[in-house]
């Protein structure tokens, strides 16, 4: 974990308001584990102020390069949205703890679930998933066609299913929707989203998985108890929460709160 | 020779820049980035009798230039703070300033009597000044007779130092600061934050799940150099300022206005190294504007002033 | 069709936006930028019985998201206002609103008599909140029992509805703001300026001549939208709402938390074009948010809650 | 009076931390009265939040290009000298009243007498006066050596006399020094600078002359009255003040307590 700047390579707008900003320096060879974020800040100075989490989606250990992709929606990401290559930006990273993915073996099956701008940290996900040889299918979800992102980037590594709220695209509905089909067919399940789609894919799940949160932050680093969440059964004399920022963001699914 | 050290009750600082209390947890997090022997003296997170599980989230928003926070006072209660936390934090050559928050007088005494008695607890910072909880804390921060009492009440038990760290909710600062060193404190700790409230515009409601939260950072420090400025020049005990030290410039600034040492909260968030960045580039200022010792400039502002007019 | 205007005791306003007392003069300086008659009011410099000559300069000093002013009510009395000021601004169709300050309950009496009858002040804006003046002003804003004489004697004389300005610098603004209400007045304005100082680390001394100032700007919007938030659920009359307004969503969240109209101070200087932008991004603002009627979203902030809890 | 983004077209570090920037913009053609100034928001956002009063050095009618000439002392000029050509640069002006010059005729001597910072909207008034036909004198004043700047672009219009503080170069002392020589030798004075300077050339002038001044600002367009000064004598029943964003910067000698 260390603070650096990291030189941007890239900005480019993928789709309405989702910009994808690759990165480059020497601190990138540390940001391996998918699902982990960097804590970003956005612009020097006072405005505005405090770092923003923003999950590490592509990693190139070769090249020293890393990308995020972020959707356009406040002041921090606005900001971050008009920063231009040649410019250093300040990160603190990696933070958190990432997908666990060690006790997956060749031949198992991964379903990855993921809505908006939930969906890039499962990218690098799908990446190590592949390389370790299991298999992977995709479940991305949209509001509308417009909005897609990363799907032929995902298609290259696994099965992809869309959908979208208004049918414009894929499956019309929720990735919850498109769950229904894949039911018992996977070994785990890897989600990240809005905190309601993650509940209902925690639901709708047939196998153990895990879960990736989004809280509000101070710290990023477990300092300032901003990001807790509750631990679902506590065991006597454990600690009743977690902190998202360096307990989590991922978590099994069912130990948190959620 | 720049000289960076201060000695305050209790507090034999290498320097005058330690972090705020609940910014910096009991050190261990941010132990991972620095050398905690750098830091004059460490402010740990609020501790009460029992564990506090806090307030629900989201506990933070952003602001112009600061923060709103309400974490509630969220720690692990007396007995592991003195079987864990400070333990570890004995390896380092520290000062250590514990915060003391409660409910009622009972669960103030108790704490500090407790605290106070560990070999590492330099001091005590009794916390009068939470906006962030239902009972106790701003109650006692708003009310000088109540403030006062509790004040006699812990200086009775404690074995150590009592700093008292006062709200600026209030509209007599001078009064709260007289009534508590009236009542034995040995310092204070100005200002906590300052209460405030975002709405979120997409759900018309308050961004904070307790609706309100304390404002700190950059957007506090105008107020909280004017309070200092005037309480330093109305008591006798040390003042340890904080409210928006994001600078080296804003260390000086808060010990001209009467300071003689400074904590560093929301900055901690912005920068993890902020607490030894600020050291380093202190010094540096130090030696720019030709000050050899930093206690020569404690309460510049008005002391010249009242220099000038009586000359 | 997107619904803009309000209707406050005296203040008939096409849309919710006038500029505060003390940062748009008497409108002549920008009248040379805009047609004022697009503004919902216009909230005039604070009037005084006599000339004064205010403060020595420096009178502002620039902070992180605001600034600190101490112009100390320099106007030029309430003759020259009556024959000079006002009937320039007889040719605009916006309702005026008169920020009446003085030292002694007699002053603010005799101005706000004085003013009341002249044919276009719809209101009168009673300032117990200035921090920059030595006697009156805060005097007036920091202790109820005082504000409440003040407004009831006030009230007895005016031929407009009375507005009383409030001040942050109070441990209790609920209780200003109902003593003020239950005294009669028409309305509040809140909040003027939190009382602050910037150190000049060159000179060791306070920048602005009169040590403090008035801190004002975006840095103090947390503040202000949490006491009209909170005052706005205690008093049954409506809330001008002010305090760090620089964007047409500022102007949304103070009315959610309760305010009925908004004034905008520093944003003129920032861009003197400010309100009518902030006037026409409101109407864009609302039309995104699908709000139709701004009148709709008042309270927003507490009336949904209080309603959801009682279902 | 307006309110315009300029463009950058250039910006060069004359000596150490004085910075000049050429703008350029259709508005430039209304910024052509030496001595005033613009009211510059140096960035976008609330880090600074107040606009920064800086005097006008040079226009360029034909070209549409204006410059000034500014030191960075605080944040603001800092965060200027970091902008970059093709960005644009959000200003207010001209503001307040100039250098008055009609009441000159061909063959008049005009003494400019300048410190740091103030010497830039002198140069624009030079260049005005000689165009006019009259003979123009300059002692500039710095602290040392490395800190001069504008002495060739002066040399070219104008007598130069360059003084420094420790007499690294020109005369040694302060611009006064340098007025001694001059005495009853001009028919009209000019000066900007530091207060202090301004008062110590006031009272060494042996003519009418025309000082500006400086206050820290609010508004800058005459509304908030943080920028006034005395009238000397103020006339019954007239102001016993003015404005200096727009009474001023520049007012006859002897007219406000400076
Ligand atoms: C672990 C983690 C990983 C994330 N990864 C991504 C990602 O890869 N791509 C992406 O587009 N977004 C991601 N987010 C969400 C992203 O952090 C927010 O969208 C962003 O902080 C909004 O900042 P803003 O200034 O644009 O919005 P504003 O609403 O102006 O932000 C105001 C404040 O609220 C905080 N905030 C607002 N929304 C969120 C949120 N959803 N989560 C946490 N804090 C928030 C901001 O950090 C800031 O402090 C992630 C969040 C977390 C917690
Ligand atoms: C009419 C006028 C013309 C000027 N012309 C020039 C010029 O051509 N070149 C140049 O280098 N400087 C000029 N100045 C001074 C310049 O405005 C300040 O140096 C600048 O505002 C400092 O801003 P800062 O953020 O760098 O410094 P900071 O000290 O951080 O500024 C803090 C605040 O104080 C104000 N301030 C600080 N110093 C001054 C000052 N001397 N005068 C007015 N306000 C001040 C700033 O505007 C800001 O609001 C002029 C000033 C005036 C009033
Ligand atoms: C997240 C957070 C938690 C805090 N917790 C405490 C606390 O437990 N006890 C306390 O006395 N002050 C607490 N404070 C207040 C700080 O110690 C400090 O007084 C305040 O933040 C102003 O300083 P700053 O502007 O540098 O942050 C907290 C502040 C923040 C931002
Ligand atoms: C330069 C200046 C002068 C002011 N003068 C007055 C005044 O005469 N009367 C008054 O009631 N408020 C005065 N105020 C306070 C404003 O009306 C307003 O309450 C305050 O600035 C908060 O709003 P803002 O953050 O939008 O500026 C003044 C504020 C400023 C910045
Ligand atoms: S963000 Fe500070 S503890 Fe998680
Ligand atoms: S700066 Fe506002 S009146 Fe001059």
């Amino acid at each position: 974990m260390i603070v650096d700047k990291l030189e941007i390579v890239k900005q480019e707008e993928l789709a309405p308001k989702i910009f994808e900003m690759t990165l480059t320096g020497n601190s990138v060879n540390e940001m391996v584990t998918p699902g982990q974020f960097l804590h970003v800040k956005v612009a020097d100075g006072i405005d505005p102020l405090l770092r923003r989490p923003i999950s590490i989606c592509n990693v190139d250990i070769d090249q020293k390069k890393l990308s995020i992709i972020y959707r356009v929606e406040g002041k921090g990401t606005k900001r971050l949205s008009e920063r231009i290559p040649g410019e250093k930006v300040d990160i603190l990273g990696p933070l958190g703890q990432g997908f666990p993915i060690d006790q997956l073996i060749q031949g198992n099956t991964a379903l990855l679930v993921g809505g908006g701008v939930g969906i890039p940290p499962l990218y690098y996900l799908a990446k190590l998933l592949v390389a370790k040889g299991i298999k992977v299918k995709t479940i991305i979800g949209f509001r509308t066609e417009k909005d897609i992102f990363l799907e032929k980037k995902f298609a290259k590594l696994s099965d992809v299913t869309i959908t979208t709220e208004d049918g414009s695209r894929g499956t019309k509905g929720f990735v919850t929707t498109a769950m229904e089909e894949q039911k018992n067919s996977y070994d785990v399940f890897y989600t990240c989203g809005p905190t309601p789609m993650l509940r209902a894919v925690q639901l709708a799940a047939t196998s153990t998985g895990y879960v990736s949160l989004e809280e509000r932050m101070g710290c990023g680093i477990g300092a300032c108890l901003a990001c807790v969440c509750d631990v679902n059964e506590p065991a006597e004399g454990e600690k009743k929460y977690r902190k998202i920022c360096c307990d989590g963001p991922v978590f099994e699914a069912g130990e948190v709160v959620i | 020779m720049t000289k960076l050290h201060v000695n305050l009750p209790g507090l034999k600082m290498k320097n005058p820049v330690m972090p705020a209390s609940g910014c910096f947890g009991f050190g261990q997090e941010f132990a991972r980035f620095y050398d905690l022997n750098k830091l004059g003296a460490i402010a740990v997170k609020a501790v009460t009798a029992h564990e506090r599980s806090g307030n629900p989230t989201p506990r933070v928003a952003e602001v112009d230039g600061g923060m709103l926070n309400a974490i509630g006072l969220q720690n692990p209660g007396l007995e592991h703070v003195t079987k864990h936390e400070l333990p570890w934090l004995e390896k380092f050559d520290t000062p250590i300033l514990v915060n003391v928050a409660g409910n009622e007088i009972e669960d103030y005494v108790h704490v500090a009597e407790s605290i106070s008695k560990i070999g590492n607890v330099a001091a005590i910072e009794l916390n009068i000044s939470c906006p962030n909880v239902k009972e106790g804390g701003l109650l006692f921060g708003t009310d000088s007779v109540m403030a006062a009492e509790l004040t006699k009440a812990v200086k009775a038990v404690s074995k150590v130092p009592v700093y008292v760290k006062l709200s600026p909710n209030v509209t007599n600062i001078v009064e709260m600061a007289k009534a508590v060193e009236a009542a034995g404190a040995d310092g204070l700790c100005m200002i906590n934050t300052l209460v405030g409230m975002k709405i979120d515009l997409k759900t018309g409601q308050p961004v904070i799940a307790n609706k309100t939260g304390g404002l700190s950072g950059p957007a506090i420090k105008p107020v909280a150099i004017r309070m200092v400025y005037e309480v330093s020049q109305a008591v006798e005990i040390p003042i340890i300022g904080m409210g928006g030290i994001h600078t080296a410039d804003d260390i000086l600034e808060f010990m001209m206005a009467g300071a003689s040492a400074v904590a560093v909260g929301t900055a901690n968030f912005v920068d993890p190294f902020a607490c030894p960045t600020l050291i380093d580039d202190l010094e540096k200022r130090m030696k720019e504007l030709d000050i050899e010792d930093i206690t020569s400039i404690i309460g510049r502002g008005w002391k010249s002033l009242n220099k000038s007019i009586s000359s």
